[in-house]
């Protein structure tokens, strides 16, 4: 496909996308399904592009100049409107977009049974509208190549979210909408003005010019820079001192929304984040690489203990997006730490890996927060005690979840596992021939990581077996039953593209440019980092072929039929399904073993049959998890603003005569200082 | 040093367990004829060399339960005979249901009879167990252990002792061998 | 380095220092009569200072002068004087000073006003200097008779010295505002006088008070 | 002797002797107690004799309890395959990567735990979530020792690791400290395996079992996987210790059949000493309350920390 092509692929994709929201605002009911269907046609176009740059080595940066008037003297310069901003999309901006439009296709799709589902509780239009809004902010983010662009599609993805993060109108989606803002604000602002002081003030200079400024900039203006911008990149892609938001946010958010901005748009944010500090910072100094680490380290690890603890299926996904983004930048940290200590093979697979599991995440995570939408949309809350028996009533769609949550924990067969092990195979490659400090730092790394794929492993089988498995803990689930196609393709295309996407991961490692780590010369079936090597697609039929084995022989030593179905044991008295196992029980050893951290408070009120009549009738166990960072770093802060402006209220005393003389002082003091 | 002596004494000293052969060799006591469907469980099982039990209280006097414990010990010791106590019914292949089943524990004893996968032995120890024993027409006790599930053996005695356990258990499991 | 200065800057210095007094002693006193007279005053010199200005500056000046004695030395003053009888205010104002302190007041605003004057233009050559010192004199005199005094009508003549103050600023800054933006502000002063006695006739028949103190409890 | 007849020799020999593993480890406690005890061939008839039994499928359980018997019996047979037992060099030894080997091990308690939970039953519920506990909090000791083992001998296949050293034992004589690593991965043999101080494999009392509450509900061919998944993996672990503790032969592609035989009986040698340990261990120290298994874990992660930083500091000298 020649550029041209591409490039009006490309702009219908974009322009589709903004026509989508347009269309999703017409009176007539049909619009809803129409805005969809657009906007999933138009993510189609954009997924096509971005595979084929993505993929295409030959291709450096698409820029549409084919659409562009062409000035008097024959040199194409781009919309005078638009001050002259090229948007492009040169080969790393077309991985993320293409995962954007994979997953906006599949979302789109999602959202029109969903959202009819829910029409009484969204005003569906502006939902509609607010997500093409979203989906055209990011794929904007994406195209720009200069900080004007980049800043105003960042605006518009805050804004478009948060007032998605609004849609239910209810109290807590409120609270969390107005935290989410603050925050994400504070870090666009942090950003700007990170960018800014990079590029010296010039509101519309191309990214490729700061590269070239960046050299020349004095120390201290460099590393504040770096500071502001890890901030804001790091508050929006829910970094730990900043993830305060992300898990009261995304809950709130209508499913599918939540979707898009767990696995998209934190990716958008460490899209940002690798485009400053790899296309337009010359060399990052050593306190910035080992903060990244640090805090990487720390999200992942927080972000898993509190997914171990949650009972709230929404939550629990959105903490487990902290983790993964948390192991993200630990990648990429390591990524920079091995350039800067000189094992370069280290380098491209921690910054390869990072990118490959930033891919599958979007891919399993959308997935699991489509399906926790199927399920809150079946048994009406979102408590994991208020689920069971879902596995039994709907057995194609558990077995879709199934898959997305050991992807989720990073097993085998699937993709994410292929990162971790990219990743951890070239840590240990490296570890012999490193110097000292990278050692020290490899070590910590390694057991880190360890821990973080060993919790996320219990939390995703915990979120499974209490909510697909055993017996219906409340009627809802009882009454659940197989979720109608629209619910169930995207669930199912996602599990299926999560194990493809593991299985071939030698080649599209290849095809997006890691060629030493999944070599042409050895077909690009093998992952070779780091001393050792790992073939995903054998290693997937070895495992087949011996369960196929076992299948067989169960057939050929024992008789099939010889069967019966009766009642669990239950030691000879009726058990009902409020004795099976719950997600706070299920968690309760790691909740005591890191008791230190978490602080969960335990309350078990016994109430007595009458006031003076000793006999307990009901005993009511209740579970308090205090959110650490909450209550430490964010509550202070608040208490402390608060108790400022409490003190600023009171100058306002109503009388005139006050408020005439302050400004006299302030005419007095701007003459005699200031001038 | 005494860690070593101990085990010493233990692997290598003189055996407590008493000899297979009085156990297995009976000559005076005779034994009810082992039923035929008995007969096709154990040709079934490999000859019962290895079975596995589930003992059911289905309201003894725990008399029974006491000699069934004896029968773990080092003297009895009935692993050597292939049969080991399980936990549950599901891994059972043998039943020893003990006592007089009373009201509130038939639900229990049926539910359990048909937990456990089908060629399934019951064995009713005791006298409480066999016949209803002195409880036989109280008015909390339903009846002997047959009025609520198939009984393949029965061993009396109030309680019958290890030996005598074992002895009816292993004639059963012999006859129905040959 | 006493410079010899010539005979209408002679003038203009006197006007300007006069201006200031007018507006110095009209600042300490409590009938209402006295500070619309000390105002009228005031505005004459004002007018006498843009004639004394137009002989080395613009013409136009001389037409500003005309306006400012046709609105600000007989208009305003009678619209106040006239809604102040029809209101029948009691014509003595409260103050948050006794009348010596507020020459006390007055006088520490002026010292300010002339140090804030210094330190933004020493580089002007003398007249504009003082100019520019006697604008902030003005306005700061005007701000301070603001806020000292309760009641409302020395409110509207502290204003009225503010806006004096930023008249001889403009004119000696700019030399000439143009006729059309003079006679815009011209028309906006009266409208103010008017509005302003409106609002305390109204206030007065409303609250029955003239004193803005007890204005603080309309909070909502 | 090509790599396939390696792999198929070591499939054969190691799901042989598997079962004869719990036999020995109960032949040898019986005799501690001072009992006779059952023969150590009884778990072949015992499988066996289930293998006949009915199958009695809880109805409260979905689809989840007829796949865990498959996935636990899977990824044993996986690692009984892969891993370096009887051969080296054998045909699936580049897969044999300890970051795959781990995270296999992980798969399969991960479905053993979601099919226990699946029977809706308190006690399965109990030992699920107490698995779960020690299999994810084992996984930074697995990947440590692996990495420090890994570090040591150079590949970071464990067939390569074992392979590396000429004979299979001589691993501890050219690097003596790796016995640290060593120790930690017999602890996460022990852990894994549910024996001794983490969890009593012959227990009756449900409130104190881990592993076996999982099986409560599975009876007749499921319950004989189980049990035989549990059996294999028990060997696979008793055999990698073994391999990297004791210098005995292990066949290699370039080994004559007699060498072969020799590896079989070495094999079979290995097992009996391993057994004979594990039931000296467990007839001597008592079962840990399962709120002190945190101790034991942290044992073992730090032993295997220091382990990694012993072999790096001794890559120094």
């Amino acid at each position: 496909m020649s550029l041209t092509t591409l490039a009006i692929a490309l702009v219908i994709s974009v322009v589709g996308t903004f026509a989508a929201g347009l269309v999703a605002l017409w009176p007539d009911p049909r619009a809803h399904r129409a805005s969809n269907i657009i906007l999933a046609v138009s993510a189609a176009f954009g997924a096509v592009v971005g595979i084929y740059v993505a993929t295409g080595s030959n291709v450096s940066l698409i820029v549409p100049e084919a659409l562009y008037p062409v000035a008097a003297d024959g040199s194409a310069h781009a919309w005078p409107m638009f001050y002259g901003m090229v948007f492009g999309l040169d080969r790393f901006s077309a991985i993320f977009f293409s995962i954007l439009s994979v997953v906006t296709v599949l979302v789109a799709v999602y959202a029109i049974p969903y959202l009819e589902h829910y029409a009484a509780s969204y005003n569906v239009r502006s939902v509609n509208a607010l997500t093409a809004l979203f989906i055209f902010g990011m794929q904007g983010v994406l195209l720009s190549t200069n900080i004007f662009g980049f800043m105003t599609f960042w605006e518009i993805i805050s804004i478009a979210s948060f007032f998605l993060v609004l849609a239910d109108g209810t109290e807590a989606s409120r609270k969390a909408g107005f935290l989410y803002l603050i925050i994400t604000h504070i870090g666009a602002g942090a950003i700007m003005s990170g960018l800014f002081l990079l590029s010296g003030g010039a509101l519309l200079s191309d990214f490729s010019v700061i590269a070239l400024v960046t050299p020349e900039l004095p120390e201290v203006t460099f590393s504040i820079a770096l500071g502001l911008l890890l901030f804001g990149f790091g508050s929006k892609a829910g970094l730990v001192p900043f993830h305060v938001w992300l898990p009261e946010a995304h809950p709130q958010a209508p499913t599918h929304v939540s979707a898009l901005m767990s696995g998209v748009m934190l990716k958008i944010a460490v899209y940002g984040f690798l485009r400053v500090l790899l296309f337009m910072l010359p060399g990052v100094p050593m306190w910035f690489v080992l903060t990244i680490v640090v805090l990487g380290v720390i999200s992942a690890i927080v972000g898993v203990l509190y997914a171990v603890l949650e009972r709230d299926i929404k939550r629990l996904l959105a903490y487990s997006s902290i983790e993964n983004l948390g192991l993200i930048f630990t990648m990429i940290g390591v990524g920079l730490l091995a350039g800067q200590e000189g094992s370069v093979d280290l380098t491209q697979a921690a910054l390869y890996a990072a990118l490959f599991l930033a891919a599958s995440h979007a891919i399993f995570k959308t997935g699991l927060f489509l399906s926790s939408g199927v399920i809150i949309a079946a048994v009406h809350s979102r408590r994991l005690e208020a689920m069971g028996g879902l596995a039994q009533r709907m057995p194609m769609f558990s077995v879709a979840v199934c898959v997305l949550a050991l992807s989720a924990a990073a097993m085998p067969p699937f993709a994410p596992f292929m990162a971790e092990w990219t990743f951890l195979q070239a840590v240990v490659g490296a570890l012999t021939e490193a110097t000292p400090m990278l050692k020290v730092a490899l070590v910590v790394i390694l057991a880190a990581v360890g821990f973080v794929a060993g919790l996320a492993l219990f939390a995703m089988v915990k979120m499974f077996a209490i909510a697909f498995l055993a017996k219906p803990r409340t009627d809802e689930a009882a009454a659940a039953v197989e979720p109608k196609p629209g619910f169930l393709i995207p669930i199912v295309v996602l599990a299926f593209i999560s194990l493809i996407l593991g299985l071939f991961s030698p080649l599209v490692l290849n095809k997006i440019g890691a060629v030493d780590l999944a070599p042409a010369d050895l077909g690009t079936q093998v992952i070779s980092t780091g001393g050792g090597g790992l073939a995903p697609l054998s290693l997937f039929l070895v495992i087949a072929g011996i369960s196929l084995a076992l299948f067989l022989l169960r057939r050929l030593l024992s008789d099939v039929k010889f069967e019966r179905s009766y009642q669990t044991w239950d030691c000879g008295q009726p058990t009902t399904p409020r004795m099976e196992y719950t997600a706070t029980a299920f968690s309760a050893p790691i909740r005591f073993f890191f008791r230190f951290f978490l602080r969960a408070q335990k309350v078990v009120t016994a109430t007595p049959l009458t006031p003076n009549n000793p006999w307990v009738a009901s005993r009511t166990m209740s579970l308090l998890v205090s959110q650490v960072w909450y209550d430490r770093l964010y509550a202070p802060i608040g208490s402390g603003v608060t108790r400022l402006a409490g003190l600023v209220g009171r100058l306002q005393n109503g009388s005139i005569q006050f408020y005439i003389s302050l400004i006299l002082l302030a005419l007095l003091v701007t003459l005699i200082v200031a001038l | 040093m005494t860690l070593i002596r101990l085990l010493n004494l233990l692997f290598f000293g003189p055996k407590v367990t008493a000899p297979q052969k009085n156990f297995t060799e009976v000559k005076d006591v005779d034994f009810e004829a082992v039923g035929q469907d008995v007969k096709s469980v154990i040709q079934k099982l490999y000859g019962g060399r290895s079975l596995r039990i589930r003992a059911v209280d289905a309201g003894s006097s725990n008399a029974e339960e006491i000699e069934l414990t004896a029968l773990n010990n080092a003297y009895y010791d009935i692993d050597r005979f292939g049969l080991s106590f399980v936990a549950s019914p599901r891994h059972a292949d043998i039943l020893f249901v003990t006592g007089p089943v009373t009201r509130n524990l038939e639900r229990a004893l049926r539910t359990t009879y048909e937990a456990a996968p089908q060629p399934c032995l019951v064995v009713a120890i005791g006298d409480g167990a066999c016949t209803g024993g002195i409880w036989k027409d109280s008015y909390a006790v339903v009846g002997p252990v047959e009025a609520v599930i198939p009984v393949h053996v029965r061993i009396p005695g109030d309680p019958p002792s290890p030996t005598a356990i074992l002895r009816g258990v292993l004639h059963a499991l012999q006859s129905a061998r040959t | 380095m006493i410079t010899t200065f010539t005979s209408s800057e002679v003038t203009t210095i006197a006007l300007a220092v006069s201006f200031l007094l007018c507006a110095f002693l009209g600042s300490g006193k409590f009938r209402l009569g006295q500070i619309i007279r000390y105002y009228a005053l005031q505005s004459l010199f004002l007018a006498g200072l843009l004639v004394s200005m137009a002989a080395y500056g613009d013409e136009h000046l001389y037409l500003s002068a005309l306006g400012v004695i046709i609105f600000k030395v007989i208009l305003i003053p009678a619209i106040i004087s006239t809604s102040a009888k029809r209101s029948s205010a009691s014509g003595r104002l409260t103050s948050f000073v006794r009348p010596a302190p507020s020459y006390f007041v007055s006088g520490i605003t002026l010292l300010l006003a002339v140090l804030a004057g210094m330190s933004i233009a020493p580089a002007l050559e003398e007249t504009d200097l003082i100019l520019t010192v006697t604008a902030f004199a003005a306005m700061f005199l005007g701000g301070a008779m603001m806020a000292v005094r309760r009641d409302l009508y020395s409110q509207i003549i502290g204003f009225f010295t503010l806006e004096n103050g930023i008249a001889i600023l403009a004119a000696a800054t700019l030399g000439a505002i143009p006729l059309l933006a003079e006679v815009g502000i011209f028309f906006t002063i009266t409208i103010g006088a008017l509005l302003m006695s409106v609002l305390s006739r109204r206030l007065k028949e409303l609250y029955a008070v003239e004193d803005t103190g007890e204005l603080r409890e309309l909070v909502d | 002797m090509n790599s396939i007849v390696l792999t198929v020799i070591q499939i054969l020999v190691v799901l042989l002797i598997a079962p004869l593993s719990i036999g020995l480890t109960r032949f040898f406690k019986a005799r501690f107690q001072g009992r006779h005890g059952a023969v150590p061939w009884l778990p072949y008839l015992t499988y066996a004799t289930m293998m006949k039994k009915e199958n009695v499928i809880s109805t409260s359980g979905s689809w989840m309890l007829r796949t865990t018997p498959y996935a636990v019996l899977g990824s044993a047979v996986f690692l009984a395959i892969v891993l370096p037992l009887v051969a080296t060099g054998g045909a699936l030894a580049p897969s044999s990567n300890f970051i795959v080997v781990a995270a296999v091990l992980a798969l399969g308690s991960a479905f053993l735990v979601m099919g226990g939970l699946d029977t809706g039953s308190a006690f399965g519920g109990m030992g699920s979530s107490r698995e779960m506990t020690i299999v994810s909090l084992l996984e930074p000791t697995v990947i440590l020792t692996f990495a420090a083992f890994a570090l040591a001998t150079g590949s970071s296949a464990i067939d390569g690791m074992i392979a590396g050293s000429s004979v299979a034992g001589e691993l501890l004589i050219t690097a003596p400290y790796l016995l640290l690593s060593l120790l930690a991965l017999v602890l996460v043999a022990l852990a894994e395996n549910a024996r001794y101080p983490v969890d009593n494999a012959a227990t009756h009392l449900e409130l104190t079992m881990v592993h076996e509450a999982m099986v409560l509900d599975y009876s007749g061919p499921y319950l004989a996987m189980m049990e035989y998944a549990a059996a294999l993996k028990l060997t696979v672990f008793a055999l990698l210790v073994a391999n990297f503790a004791m210098p005995l032969p292990l066949i290699m592609t370039s080994s004559s059949p007699l060498d072969v035989l020799l590896a079989v009986g070495s094999t079979i040698l290995k097992l009996v000493i391993m057994m004979f340990a594990v039931a000296l261990l467990e007839s001597t120290i008592a079962k840990m309350r399962f709120y002190r298994v945190q101790e034991f874990l942290t044992g073992a992660f730090f032993m295997a920390l220091t382990g990694l930083a012993l072999a790096l500091l001794s890559q120094l000298l």
